[in-house]
């Protein structure tokens, strides 16, 4: 059977007939089934509410919805009631009946289960994660309802792809990858470029450890990035995108898998899209486990079936990308602000944020911290504020000893430097990187050169071995780390390590090696003191080290 | 005191004359590696022609591979190499490359602990020694029964609920020592895959 | 050090093959001249039982094996004001280093020895000092202030060396080195 | 426009270039020196050694003269003092990596390694070395590949694939457990694929790949490839 070939005006018409069938309802009851939550037993609690709301008799008036992630994942399992916005935390099958008798069918909210939510939203501005724990993944007919899609037609119907070009470099949008390279920038150099084909490349493989902000938009959201790489396509003339995920995401890349399926049923990936002359194909190509394979050129050699080693630039991936061919490499955060922008126009987005880093950034926030999830904050944002009003603080009252802001390659900024603001520039002068996006805090009952050592181990086992200072450099700060821990440490190997480091960062032939020694460096310039404690005194104030020690080193 | 590997050379190694000057003909391939009657073979086989044999789709061969046989066995990949005409020591570099890959077969379960930033800052270390010592399993590694074995991975992007370890396919989140100790005794002892759903109120 | 007295000279011989001596002895007829202008106070040949204190210039052959030339290098480097790390033993570990490569090395090489290859009564000795469980190159336990590579230096090497030295001079290694 | 030959000043000589080349062959054309290991001329550049960093002046950055393109009215300085000290850094880096004893390497004396070692004056490794246990196969009738000795500057790895064609060797793992590998894990007795033309031991900077019972100076021969292809040219 043939399905209808779908154009441009079907768009609006599948939204409207959406918003019909959703009014219908009173009541929707979003069940987060997000990665955070389906360990917690939220598969099941979707069965049970469905299986609720038919008991009570409510099934007409009731929706009930999985969706993406609420943001509130230390709160798990979460459950959204709308209208009104009320998130329910730790619900368990004995309480989701509780929330159906008494918010459903009498309309009275159960106030003693609600997750107290007004800090952590009000401090965000969710653009990016605009839908997540609103929308059914796995109905694009959700995603259309809610203005989805209709930046497309825009696109299609009223703008030239040099218009769209035009319309990002006035947002001032940057690529959330890490590096901050202005978007428009890089779609300009491939758009001039004549030869074809040309590729795009989104990156979907975050490798940091306690960063999992791309995956849970991928599978909240996945038809706002599939969107992002049309209009990129349409503006740069590309008519094949590669999603490049982790392999390790079985859920994000079930939802991706199904949205690009359904999206090519409706005729809005495929040839001839929505009936215009854009032919575009979105194809799912799966990583198995690399960090380097976040930097640009190794994604290139990964997608091409190979070690997934870098190479040095120049040339450019806009110049000599996939198979040699022009290629745009984009980050999926970056994408997914794409359809906003072209929606509400760049002059409205360059408004959010600071002047020079627009927009807002999406951070998972974890470690020792009462509150951790996934939270979106406009750039400029005080690093305070996102950790001890979003995230509420440190349990047990404890006192912060750093911030760990950009993954395993960023930096470790001390209480007094959290004040500083959240955009490239300023972390960039204090040591720290904005990376994909992590922030992680640490109390203080670690000791600070055993959670660099853990970077570094981290950097050690993910280096591709191809450059001398990232592959020997890195264990031999590693080595000189785990001496230290152990009592054996030297005086001079203070010196040692920073000789080293910025060696490295300097000598690095990609970003996993120029970046890898700024946990030490941020913590020799901020932490001395415990390292001098160490070396001198034998004295580790979180009191783990010094277990295995050796005979004492002399003259 | 550096160890010497001296091999004479072997005259059983898989017809290795033929596999190179041989004609790249699909089939004829087939039988030399004697694997002509495995199912396994013939499904992945399909896929190959799904990707219409190309060298750039090696990283999506291999997860096909690893998916149907559960890790990457030997004669397989050779078999592969040359359907794909890549040379065998471009798929085994590209298959020891990447972490993901497994080329030894692994124990009956697994259990996989994170190493996130979050999990080891929340003390997933603890744990994974523990295991380690209860049930004389090394990282990396398996049991020597063959029973269990114990991973080690770099996020699983549960980390808010850290420290997490994953017993089979199952996620223990807010995992401690004992739970998880006991989790994986009683998995071990009834043969049945524990459901475990882990809820911090109940 | 008293302005009449001539500057003193040790030499040392830790875990190496004498081969560094030996070149040090292929200066031939110069060493008559430098003879005349060091005293040399401490060397394997000559007999006195603790290392003296104030010695100008030390140099050292071979790696820290055991604990008794630990405690030796300890002494050393409080007596001495240069101390040169003499070939490559003493530099990088060199031959001396390659048991590291074992996790029991130090057991392994007493049993290769004194057991594996002897033919009467085969065991290991007790008086014989503990070895390290590594060996170190010198500058691994204390601080070195000149090192000569090459196995052996060449014996215009080591002369260019203690000339500048005792003319108050720093040599300058970076052009004259040379592993192996 | 193309043609006309680039202007560009190396420490302090202006130079002239044509389009396309790289730092490395304009500066090796004037007679100035920048070390090099893992480059070898008509092999495809690698740049994983890093020696051959330069400065470009106005770019706080360092850049590989073996893969950067020169551009008109560039001033490169090749030999500045933080050069000099994070090339002794990077050769330290690498004689640490594996158990490097010139003593008793079959090499000595012809290594390059070694060379630029005196060379560029490191006399000592100031961090704590690594002493491997790597495997050495001696299992083919000629060829010997000791992997302690490897710096894995992929020359072997480059000249197999790319001049004899046969691409039996190949990186295995990855990071510091990088090693060469020979078709699958085999030992090179079993290789299935090697032609056994000894390009890899000619061609291998230190004492990782040689042949045996021969002298490994008559075995180095740095110009085997732009010798090959040289004559591969010539109709």
């Amino acid at each position: 059977m043939r399905v209808k070939k779908f154009i441009l005006a079907d768009i609006q018409k599948i939204a409207e007939t959406e918003v019909d069938f959703q009014r219908a309802y009173k009541y929707r009851i979003n069940v987060c089934c997000s990665s955070g939550c389906i360990p917690l037993g939220a598969l099941n609690l979707l069965k049970t509410f469905e299986k609720l709301i038919k008991e009570q008799d409510v099934a007409e008036e009731c929706l009930v919805a999985r969706t993406g992630c609420v943001g509130t994942c230390s709160a798990g399992p979460v459950v959204v009631v709308e209208s009104g916005g009320y998130i329910y935390q730790n619900v368990t099958p004995e309480k989701a009946k509780k929330i159906v008798i008494d918010h459903i069918v009498l309309g009275l909210p159960v106030k003693s289960l609600l997750y107290e939510s007004k800090v952590f939203l009000k401090k965000q501005h969710r653009l990016v994660l605009r839908n997540a724990g609103k929308i059914d993944p796995y109905r694009i007919e959700d995603y259309i309802a809610t203005g989805g899609y209709s930046a497309l037609v825009k696109c299609l119907t009223r703008k030239s792809p040099q218009e769209v070009i035009d319309e990002i470099r006035i947002s001032g949008l940057r690529g959330r990858g890490g590096a901050g390279f202005p978007t428009a920038r890089k779609w300009s150099f491939v758009a001039r470029d004549h030869r074809s084909p040309k590729y795009i490349i989104a990156n979907l493989d975050e490798g940091d450890p306690g960063v999992f902000a791309n995956r849970t938009l991928a599978e909240a959201d996945p038809h706002a990035l599939i969107e992002g790489l049309l209009i990129a396509g349409y503006a740069i003339g590309a008519e094949k995108a590669f999603i490049y995920t982790r392999a390790e995401y079985p859920l994000a890349i079930d939802i991706l898998e199904k949205a690009i399926k359904k999206s090519e049923e409706l005729n809005i990936l495929g040839k001839n899209v929505l009936g215009t002359t854009l032919n575009f194909d979105v194809e799912l190509r799966l990583g198995a486990g690399a960090f380097v394979a976040g930097e640009e050129t190794a994604i290139i050699a990964s997608v091409e079936g190979r070690r997934a080693m870098p190479r040095p630039r120049p040339p450019y991936p806009a110049t000599s990308g996939l198979w040699g061919k022009p290629t745009v490499i984009q980050n999926v955060e970056t994408l997914a602000n794409i359809p906003l922008i072209i929606q509400n126009g760049g002059t409205w987005f360059s408004k959010i944020g600071t002047p020079k880093c627009t927009g807002t950034k999406c951070f998972s926030l974890t470690g020792k911290i009462n509150n951790p999830g996934l939270i979106e904050v406009p750039m400029g944002i005080p690093l305070r504020e996102v950790i001890f009003d979003i995230g509420r603080g440190i349990p047990d009252n404890r006192k912060l000893k750093a911030a760990l802001i950009g993954g395993p390659s960023g930096g470790c900024l001390p209480d007094i430097l959290l004040d500083s603001s959240i955009d490239y520039e300023s972390l960039e002068t204090v040591g720290a990187i904005m990376g994909s996006g992590g922030i992680v805090v640490i109390d203080d009952q670690s000791c600070i050169i055993d959670t660099a050592k853990f970077f570094i181990d981290f950097c050690v086992s993910e280096s591709c071995g191809k450059c001398t200072p990232c592959r020997v450099g890195l264990l031999k700060i590693k080595e000189i780390l785990e001496k230290i821990i152990q009592g054996n440490g030297r005086i001079e190997d203070v010196e040692l390590l920073s000789k080293l480091s910025t060696f490295i960062s300097e000598t690095s032939l990609c970003g996993l090696g120029q970046t890898a020694p700024n946990p030490v460096l941020t913590t020799l310039r901020y932490f001395k003191k415990e390292y001098l404690e160490h070396l001198y005194e034998n004295f580790c104030t979180a009191n783990k080290c010094f277990k295995k020690k050796e005979i004492l080193r002399i003259g | 005191m550096i160890k010497l590997t001296f091999k004479k050379k072997s005259e059983s190694f898989l017809s290795s004359q033929s596999m190179v000057y041989a004609p790249l003909k699909k089939p004829k391939v087939l039988i030399s590696m004697g694997l002509k009657n495995d199912k396994r073979l013939l499904k992945l086989e399909r896929f190959l022609k799904k990707m219409e044999y190309k060298g750039s789709a090696l990283l999506e061969i291999l997860h096909k591979t690893q998916e149907i046989y559960g890790y990457l066995n030997e004669d397989v990949l050779k078999y592969v190499s040359e359907a794909i005409e890549l040379p065998l020591s471009h798929v085994y570099g590209v298959a020891t490359f990447y972490s993901y890959f497994k080329l030894k077969q692994s124990g009956e379960h697994v259990i996989t602990a994170c190493m996130g930033t979050a999990c080891y800052v929340k003390g997933v270390e603890k744990i994974i020694s523990a295991i380690e010592k209860r049930f004389c399993v090394k990282r990396g590694g398996s049991t020597a029964d063959g029973k269990l074995s114990l991973f080690i991975t770099r996020c699983i992007g549960a980390c808010a609920i850290g420290p997490t370890i994953l017993i089979d396919d199952n996620v223990v989140g807010n995992a401690t020592k004992d739970i998880v100790l006991e989790r994986i005794a009683s998995t071990l002892e009834s043969e049945k895959i524990y459901t475990c759903r882990y809820s911090k109120n109940s | 050090m008293s302005e009449n007295k001539k500057p003193t000279l040790a030499i040392i011989w830790f875990s190496g093959c004498s081969g560094c001596h030996m070149s040090f002895l292929d200066i031939d007829e110069v060493l008559m001249e430098l003879a005349k202008k060091v005293q040399l106070v401490y060397s394997p040949l000559i007999d006195v039982k603790d290392f003296p204190n104030q010695v100008m210039i030390t140099l050292i052959e071979g790696a820290v094996t055991n604990e008794e030339q630990l405690s030796m290098l300890k002494r050393v480097r409080a007596g001495t004001d240069i101390l040169v790390a003499l070939g490559d033993c003493a530099v990088t570990g060199n031959v001396a280093a390659l048991r590291n490569a074992e996790i029991d090395g130090d057991f392994a090489v007493l049993k290769r020895a004194y057991v594996d290859t002897s033919y009467h009564n085969p065991q290991i000795p007790k008086g014989v000092p503990k070895l390290l469980k590594r060996v170190y190159p010198l500058h691994e336990k204390t601080t070195v202030d000149y090192y000569v590579p090459g196995c052996p230096p060449t014996s215009d090497n080591i002369l260019y060396v203690l000339t500048e030295l005792l003319a108050g001079r720093a040599p300058q290694m970076e052009k004259i080195s040379k592993f192996g | 426009m193309d043609d006309e030959p680039i202007e560009l000043i190396i420490d302090g000589i202006q130079v002239s270039a044509v389009h396309d080349a790289t730092i490395l062959e304009v500066a090796k054309q004037y007679g100035i020196y920048i070390p090099t290991l893992c480059d070898l001329e008509g092999l495809t550049s690698f740049s994983g050694c890093r020696l051959c960093l330069v400065e470009i002046r106005g770019s706080p950055k360092l850049y590989p003269a073996c893969t950067t393109p020169v551009t008109s009215g560039m001033e490169i300085i090749t030999n500045s003092e933080k050069l000099k000290e994070y090339r002794k850094i990077c050769l330290s880096l690498l004689l640490s990596e594996r158990t490097h004893v010139c003593s008793v390497c079959i090499a000595n004396n012809n290594c390059e390694l070694q060379d630029l070692s005196n060379k560029l004056g490191v006399d000592h490794v100031s961090f704590e070395r690594n002493w491997t246990k790597h495997t050495i196969d001696s299992g083919h009738d000629f060829l010997v590949i000791d992997r302690n000795r490897c710096i894995l500057c992929t020359r072997c790895i480059r000249v197999c694939q790319e001049i004899e064609g046969a691409h039996t060797l190949d990186l295995k793992n990855r990071g510091k457990d990088s090693q060469i590998t020979i078709d699958f894990d085999a030992l090179w007795g079993d290789s299935c694929s090697c032609t056994a033309c000894r390009k890899c031991a000619k061609v291998c900077p230190t004492g990782a790949i040689y042949i045996e019972d021969e002298l490994i100076s008559k075995t180095k021969d740095k110009n085997v490839v732009s010798f090959l292809l040289k004559r591969r040219m010539y109709k």
